[in-house]
């Protein structure tokens, strides 16, 4: 008799749950100031080859951008945390990653194998020792301290590296062309690794279990609990694979920067409009976001000869913002 | 005479029609009692009046007065005040400054609001907590403090969205004592929404059945209540075996 | 000008305390800047320990110096309130410090407190246009280096029998690279140069250059201007080897990268050939060999040009107070006014200050990517080796 | 209508007003002998800690009381220090002019961000970071703006007489002091005046919750963009005052993030949304790297071999920031406060 | 099955519960009902071990039940569904019973969420939907659903019916009925005393956070001073 009842109550929502329509407006969003900008820079650069190359450019620096962004998005999606010491893990990463190839000799991209895991357990620590204090705090206590933990790690390196300069070289020929433009093949593995990270964040949000209960810890942390959930334990385990990735960026980022102390804080603010423009917590997003942003970047300064391409990157980010204030991907508040 | 005429408002979310050419007016000084399934679109009816939702379509006019898409701040200027279903207090302030804020929002001055303020929450009853802080408040505190602040501003109509539910029936009694005095002796102008029927029986002067956004039926609470349709839709049959 | 500086009181009272002579050094020892600024650090205390431990000053009774040392963080109230602090602890004489924004705050603690300001390395021309009598400075400024820097190419250029005729140029969008920037245009225009394109970018952020160096390409120009810092420097290097824009040369004017000791190696071959025309240590002069191998032995790292303009500074201002002979700022900034000194800078002379403070033989010299190492290239009575022109960037 | 008894102690009550004014003003006699005290290189530090409080004063207004976190204040602060620094150098006005022509750009620059994001409906982040980017935009434009000198910026000229109407002393000079203190007290009771006032009450109404706020007839936007403006005001006095002081201002310094984050700190740590939060963080932030610098310059025994090692002495300032925050979450005076009220 | 003993709980410094003695028996259902912050909310919440009492003993089948984490009592088959019901509002329909299920591990879970389909085939309809866009009423059969899950022994419910249509009240207090003829004790918080004392085995009546009155369901709905406090009758 329950269930007739059961039944009586959805006969009352007969098909009166939205429906969602394709997201056209993000489409839209994303192609229209990019289209704009490759029309623009062909009026002021009056070449195609450098608009290919621009775009080109463009889609390779904004997957390493997007690659950058995606530890970020996932900790302050999940945990609620504007990490500000992302850069300086991945300086750590960058460091690690020079110190693996320097001092053992290993192959660039295999230090992957090793920083990763080194930069998972870094951020279990972290998060265990000091962040979990910050868990639910105003945005500026969080601030406060994740801008301690970067100048705690940036200046360390300071201290134990040294302020000189570092890289790492990558054997054998690195230019590729790509469409008649020409790209440092570095930047393409970059690139790649990029979206095979995403893809891999993906799946562990949408097909495993853990990824269920991450998600599930996000969206309501009593409610996890109250299911049995250790949200404690998912809460260190998600900041640990948020670093893990700034460890993967550390490694693939490493044969094309410049190794410093402060190279990481060079990403810190891109990564932060990256996170935001694709949707706090969208690990696709970051990727798109990353993308549009290289794009305009490059294509910005060819549009803007005189101005700086970051002025175009935040002319777009703001106007993204008003079209859609939760970002390109992020769901409504 | 009429004091709310609401004519056809209808409003959709992505594809859903939570409000679907809903009609009614309401007299001065009269009871509206909203009844209605859960997701009917009761608390959206209530906000498209309200001003914090902009109508797809329909008008609404307070006294006469077109007040159509207004922003909730000029409908409450008009003389509109509502409640929230889910309560929403100042959490950084006390008792007494919610509804001080609420006294000087309704055009009183900054010195006399605080005697004012004092009134209304006698008059609801709120005395013992007038200098908490309302973070710390129980359920039934908070709900009479957003009837308070509704009240602060001396409204003509007053859009009370299930301020009784949350409440054992014991407090109930007192609660609906104060909204007929308030019609009684200030002539405001009641639409309150309620699951609880006692309630819907004792107070409206006629009761206006909302389900799937449409209405279903406007009539006196008592042949409401008889209507087979509402009984289908919303009241339901008490089950044989809960009489146990 | 107003009452007794307080400064000036304090500053021989430290004196009679401890004996030393006080000196503030004011560097970035961190933040983004750290690597020069710990060079810069370094080379003043190697100084600091050649004066004492040739007797001290002499006229001063064997008077030792002592370093007060501040990190100024690169921030510019920062740079200021450890100027006052140094001042007030009895420096009476600053050096320093890198970031002509941190220079300009100091600059005006220094000529408040008439305590005399030595400016070890900063390039703004600004600095010295405040008509300000406490402040000097070694290396050349900004202007300067882009007028030498596009006589240079010229001259390179035509004695390799290829004359550089189409110039493109990036440069960092600060005071630093823009005022580089309009003096070398200027002036390549006035030596028959055609600038075909001209192009700044943000040091800070900037993370590749593979399309700027394309548009490059598409210019059709035969050489490359760079104005710089160094982690851009390196960036172009590596958009230069992947695009093979086809140049006659990458030509560097006050280049922060491509005359660093590291730069050949960290840009892993991409920047052979690179040219700068920059202030530069002699590496000709044997006392300049000597300081590197000290350095070297101290530090374990290569020296750079920094440090030397450091250990200068204090060079300079041991000199003054020799002949001063009074630890006093006001005696020591006449006696600083008057220096003739020799340099262990590549100079048209030793250094000598003019009416605004700059040292008046300071020129720019150029040098070149050779073998994985820089070398000094021209005018010919610096040059090392002979210029390698073109040298086919990219290659 | 009774309510069932429940023992639930009442909350806390709120302290009177009248009593900050009290505070305040002995704040200020006390603090006003100081630069008689003080070396000048402490004075120097005492000036900053001035600065900082104004900034963060400033800062608090619209984010603590209003609720909307902004992480570009930096853009109030150049435009007062560019305001001052153009009408000084260019047209040789007095920067107390400039100062008064500074606030009025930066509030109206506030409405005008201010209306936009608030029209768009960015909130928490999306919204610290539209703030960040107008910040970034102005710093970018200044940089490669003729009018503005690009990236040189501009240095304040030396006149040889010390003179009031131009605020240049000689250095070390106590005015210096007075000036920033007479300032921080004029924000301080501006802030004061706007908690208690209609406006105030009605700013922190609608950031406890908007929809009731609008609902009981209060212009939402309107009581917003009044609170930025008086914020950005507020912190377009600390450019102005800096660039008498420091006599030096360029756009990275002047529009960059540092000065955003040099906002928001002290609130952080003194305690947000508090009248006395920033003024005691700052107090505290101020001379905090001096401190940690000293105590590295001549290190305790046995730690003589960090001497000089570039680095330290911020790694010790982290150290410190991490663990007030860990300690006092809601900032020292937050703490205090709470402590105080609870007996 | 649990026993309460003295147990005393609070917030911060403010004590919510005193000397609170109850006890649920296996297969039965138990109201507790009282004035709006009696405590009641508070009872569950330390029950499930969110709030940690201050004083007194909780065992469950014999076991020390306080001080022990949430997530531990539920796989000891101890489940709430809270007032607020704390769903994960962007997961669908069957990742939310799925989560519910997390306890058991890589378990398949089918049996259990057949069961729950059976019971509220709504749910089985909605499966791909995001719980946040289901009305209330599917909300709150959602809510019970994801704690059948677990498969416990004791389900705690807190006011599942409020702001409920009647209609959808009985459907609900209908489950909870069901549900307890499967086999599970259910502890019942209910506002609405007079349908939580109709089909409650026992009941408690708190105030001020201690229990003043306890007896079987009917008897207590026909106490005289239940009846004017609760029942308003
Ligand atoms: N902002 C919104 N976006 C999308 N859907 C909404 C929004 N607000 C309400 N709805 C949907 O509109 C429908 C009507 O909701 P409403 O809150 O008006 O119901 P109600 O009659 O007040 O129900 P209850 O009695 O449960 O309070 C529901 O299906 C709800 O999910
Ligand atoms: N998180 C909290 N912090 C402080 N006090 C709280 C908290 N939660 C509840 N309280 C207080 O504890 C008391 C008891 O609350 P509880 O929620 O247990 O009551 P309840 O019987 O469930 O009431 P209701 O019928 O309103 O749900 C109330 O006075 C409430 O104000
Ligand atoms: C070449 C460098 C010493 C230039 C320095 N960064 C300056 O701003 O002046
Ligand atoms: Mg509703
Ligand atoms: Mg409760």
């Amino acid at each position: 008799m329950t269930t007739d009842l059961a039944r009586g109550v959805e006969d009352e929502h007969r098909d009166r749950s939205p429906r969602r329509k394709p997201p056209l407006i993000r489409l839209v969003v994303v192609l229209v100031p990019v289209v704009a900008a490759v029309a623009l820079a062909y009026a002021q650069a009056g070449s195609g080859v450098i608009v290919i190359q621009a775009v080109v450019t463009g889609i390779l620096v904004g997957g390493v951008y997007g690659l950058t962004a995606m530890g970020l998005t996932l900790i302050f999606g999940v945990l609620d945390i504007v990490n500000f010491a992302h850069g300086a893990f991945l300086a750590l990463a960058l460091f690690v990653s020079y110190w693996l190839v320097s001092s053992a000799g290993l192959h660039p991209y295999l230090g992957l194998l090793v920083c990763v895991p080194v930069m998972f357990g870094l951020g279990a620590v972290i998060q265990r020792g000091v962040l979990s204090g910050a868990m639910g705090k105003p945005l500026q206590n969080q601030l406060l301290i994740t801008l301690g933990i970067s100048l705690l790690i940036e200046n360390s390196l300071l201290l134990f590296f040294g302020a000189d300069p570092r890289s790492i070289e990558l054997p054998g020929e690195r230019g590729v062309g790509i469409f008649g433009a020409v790209a440092d093949l570095s930047r393409v593995l970059a690139f790649a690794g990029a979206l095979v990270l995403a893809g891999l964040l993906f799946l562990l949000l949408r097909r495993t279990r853990l990824g269920t209960a991450i998600r599930a810890v996000a969206a309501n942390d009593t409610g996890a609990q109250l299911v049995g959930i250790d949200t404690r334990r998912i809460y260190v385990i998600t900041f640990a694979i948020g670093t893990a990735c700034a460890g993967a960026a550390g490694t693939l980022l490493a044969p094309l920067v410049t190794i410093e102390p402060h190279t990481g804080s060079l990403f810190n603010i891109i990564a932060f409009v990256v996170v935001v423009l694709g949707g706090m917590g969208n690990v696709v997003g970051a990727l798109v976001g990353g993308l549009l942003v290289g794009l305009v970047e490059q294509l910005g300064s060819l549009c803007l000869p005189g101005q700086s391409p970051l002025l175009s990157v935040f002319i777009v980010f703001v106007l993204v913002l008003f079209l859609r204030p939760q970002g390109l991907f992020g769901s409504s508040p | 005479m009429t004091l709310l005429t609401v004519h056809g408002v209808s409003k959709s979310f992505r594809g859903l029609r939570a409000v679907d050419d809903v009609s009614f007016e309401v007299a001065e000084g009269s009871v509206l009692g909203i009844i209605g399934p859960n997701g009917a679109g009761k608390t959206t009816l209530f906000n498209l009046v309200a001003g914090a939702l902009t109508p797809d379509s329909g008008t609404v006019h307070l006294g006469g007065r077109d007040i159509t898409g207004l922003p909730p701040h000029r409908v409450a200027a008009a003389g509109m005040s509502r409640t929230f279903q889910l309560m929403k207090p100042f959490a950084s302030m006390s008792v007494l400054e919610n509804v001080s804020v609420a006294v000087m929002a309704g055009g009183g001055s900054r010195r006399t609001a605080r005697t004012a303020a004092a009134e209304v929450i006698e008059r609801v009853a709120l005395g013992r907590w007038r200098d908490s802080r309302t973070d710390g408040l129980p359920t039934a505190a908070l709900k009479r403090l957003e009837l308070a602040r509704a009240l602060a501003g001396r409204p003509r109509v007053l859009l009370l969205d299930e301020v009784l539910a949350g409440l054992v029936p014991a407090e109930r009694a007192p609660a609906m004592d104060l909204l007929e005095d308030l019609r009684a002796n200030e002539g405001t102008t009641l639409v309150f929404v309620e699951h609880i029927m006692a309630a819907v029986m004792r107070l409206s002067d006629s009761v206006l059945v909302l389900d799937l956004g449409r209405v279903l039926t406007t009539g006196r609470p008592a042949d409401v209540v008889r209507d087979p349709r509402v009984i289908e839709a919303y009241l339901g049959e008490e089950p044989v075996d809960a009489e146990a | 000008g107003g009452s007794a500086p307080s400064g000036a009181v304090s500053a021989s009272g430290g004196h009679a305390e401890g004996g030393s002579i006080k000196i503030g050094s004011l560097h970035p020892l961190s933040g983004a800047a750290a690597a020069d600024g710990q060079q810069m650090e370094n080379g003043a205390k190697l100084a600091v320990e050649a004066v004492n431990s040739a007797g001290g000053i002499k006229s001063l009774g064997g008077a030792k110096l002592e370093l007060l040392s501040a990190d100024t963080q690169g921030k510019p109230e920062v740079g200021q309130s450890e100027a006052q602090r140094v001042v007030s602890e009895g420096a009476v004489a600053l050096i320093g410090t890198y970031q002509s924004a941190v220079s300009a705050t100091v600059s005006s603690v220094a000529e408040r407190n008439k305590v005399p300001f030595v400016i070890d390395a900063s390039a703004a021309d600004t600095l010295l246009s405040q008509g300000y009598r406490n402040t000097f400075r070694i290396p050349p400024g900004s202007k300067m280096m882009g007028i030498d820097g596009a006589k240079y190419l010229s001259e390179v250029s035509k004695a390799a029998g290829k004359p550089a005729a189409k110039v493109a140029i990036l440069h960092e969008q600060g005071p630093f690279g823009t005022t580089v920037k309009d003096a070398f245009t200027t002036e390549a225009k006035r030596l028959g140069m055609q600038i075909v394109s001209s192009a700044s970018y943000d040091a800070a952020s900037v993370s590749d250059f593979t399309t700027q160096v394309t548009a490059v390409k598409a210019s059709g120009a035969d050489v490359l201007v760079v104005t710089g810092y160094y982690r851009d420097g390196v960036l172009i290097a590596q958009a230069v080897k992947t695009v093979k824009p086809g140049l006659a040369a990458v030509y560097g004017v006050a280049n922060g990268a491509f005359d660093i000791p590291q730069f050949p190696a960290e840009a892993a071959g991409a920047g052979d050939g690179f040219f700068d025309a920059n202030y530069h240590a002699d590496a000709k002069s044997p006392q300049t060999k000597a300081l590197a191998a000290k350095y070297k032995a101290a530090y374990g790292a290569e020296i750079r040009t920094v440090a030397v303009l450091s250990y200068e500074a204090i060079r300079v201002i041991a000199d003054g107070l020799e002949r001063a002979g009074k630890a006093e700022p006001a005696a020591l900034r006449d006696a600083i006014a008057k220096t003739r000194l020799d340099s262990l800078m590549a100079t048209n002379g030793p250094i000598s200050f003019d009416q605004t403070g700059q040292n008046g033989n300071a020129i720019p010299i150029l040098m070149q990517v050779q073998g994985q190492k820089v070398v000094q290239v021209h005018p010919v009575d610096k040059a090392e080796a002979k210029p390698v022109y073109p040298a086919e960037p990219g290659r | 209508m009774t309510m069932t008894e429940s023992r639930v102690a009442t909350a806390l009550p709120t302290l009177p007003w009248n009593r900050h004014f009290a505070v305040l003003v002995l704040l200020a006699a006390v603090l006003a002998p100081l630069p008689l005290l003080l070396p000048p290189a402490q004075e120097a530090v005492a000036v900053r800690v001035l600065i900082f409080a104004l900034l963060a004063v400033g800062w608090n207004v619209m984010s603590g009381f209003g609720g909307m976190f902004s992480f570009g204040h930096a853009a109030y602060f150049g435009l007062g220090a560019y305001v001052t620094a153009w009408l000084l150098v260019e047209k040789g006005v007095s920067p107390w002019i400039g100062m008064a022509l500074g606030t009025a750009v930066a509030a109206l620059f506030a409405v005008v961000i201010g209306f936009l994001a608030l029209r768009y409906r960015l909130k928490h982040a999306y919204f610290a970071l539209a703030t960040f980017s107008f910040a970034e935009m102005l710093r970018l434009v200044a940089t490669n703006s003729d009018f503005v000198n690009r990236a040189v910026g501009y240095n304040v000229p030396l006149i040889p007489e010390p003179s009031w109407w131009m605020m240049q002393f000689e250095p070390g000079s106590p005015n210096y002091f007075w000036i920033a203190l007479a300032l921080t007290v004029l924000a301080v009771a501006a802030s004061i005046l706007f908690v208690k006032s209609r406006a105030g009450q009605f700013a922190q109404a609608a950031r406890d919750d908007e929809d009731a706020a609008a609902a009981l007839g209060i212009p939402v936007v309107r009581y917003k963009l009044l609170a930025m403006a008086l914020s950005g005001a507020i912190t377009s006095v600390a450019g102005a005052f800096y660039v008498q002081y420091y006599m030096f201002i360029d756009p990275d310094l002047a529009f960059g993030s540092g000065m955003s984050m040099q906002a928001i700190l002290p609130a952080a740590i003194g305690g947000v949304a508090t009248i006395w939060g920033p003024v005691i963080g700052a107090a505290i932030l101020g001379p905090l790297s001096d401190v940690t610098a000293t105590m590295l310059r001549n290190p305790p025994a046995g730690l003589e071999f960090l001497q000089g090692r570039g680095g330290l002495d911020v790694m010790v300032y982290a150290v410190l920031l991490i663990v007030i925050v860990l300690a006092l979450p809601q900032g020292v005076y937050g703490a205090l406060r709470e402590r105080w009220l609870r007996r | 099955m649990l026993r309460l003993e003295a147990v005393c709980a609070g917030y911060h410094r403010l004590a919510i519960l005193h000397e609170l003695d109850l006890t649920v028996e296996a297969g039965e259902i138990v109201a507790l009902v009282g004035a709006n912050g009696a405590g009641k909310t508070t009872t569950l919440r330390t029950i499930s071990g969110v709030v940690r009492p201050t004083g007194g003993s909780i065992t469950f089948d014999g076991e020390r039940a306080d001080g022990v984490r949430p997530s531990e009592l539920v796989s000891r088959g101890l489940v709430q569904v809270p007032e607020d019901r704390a769903l994960f509002g962007p997961l669908t329909v069957e990742e939310n019973l799925r989560m519910g299920g997390w306890i058991h591990g890589r378990q398949r879970l089918d049996g259990a969420l057949a069961e729950v389909y059976e019971l509220f085939p709504i749910l089985a309809e909605r499966a791909r939907q995001a719980a946040e866009t289901l009305s209330g009423g599917q909300q709150q059969m959602l809510a019970i659903g994801r704690a059948l899950m677990a498969r416990p022994r004791l389900l705690m419910l807190d006011e599942p019916s409020t702001g409920l249509s009647p209609k959808l009240t009985w459907a609900v207090l209908g489950a909870v009925k069901t549900i307890r003829d499967r086999g599970v004790a259910v502890l019942l918080v209910e506002q609405n005393a007079a349908q939580a004392l109709a089909i409650a085995d026992r009941a408690y009546v708190l105030e001020c956070g201690t229990a003043v009155l306890s007896g079987q369901g009917p008897e207590l709905a026909r106490d005289n001073r239940v009846r004017a406090a609760y029942l308003g009758l």
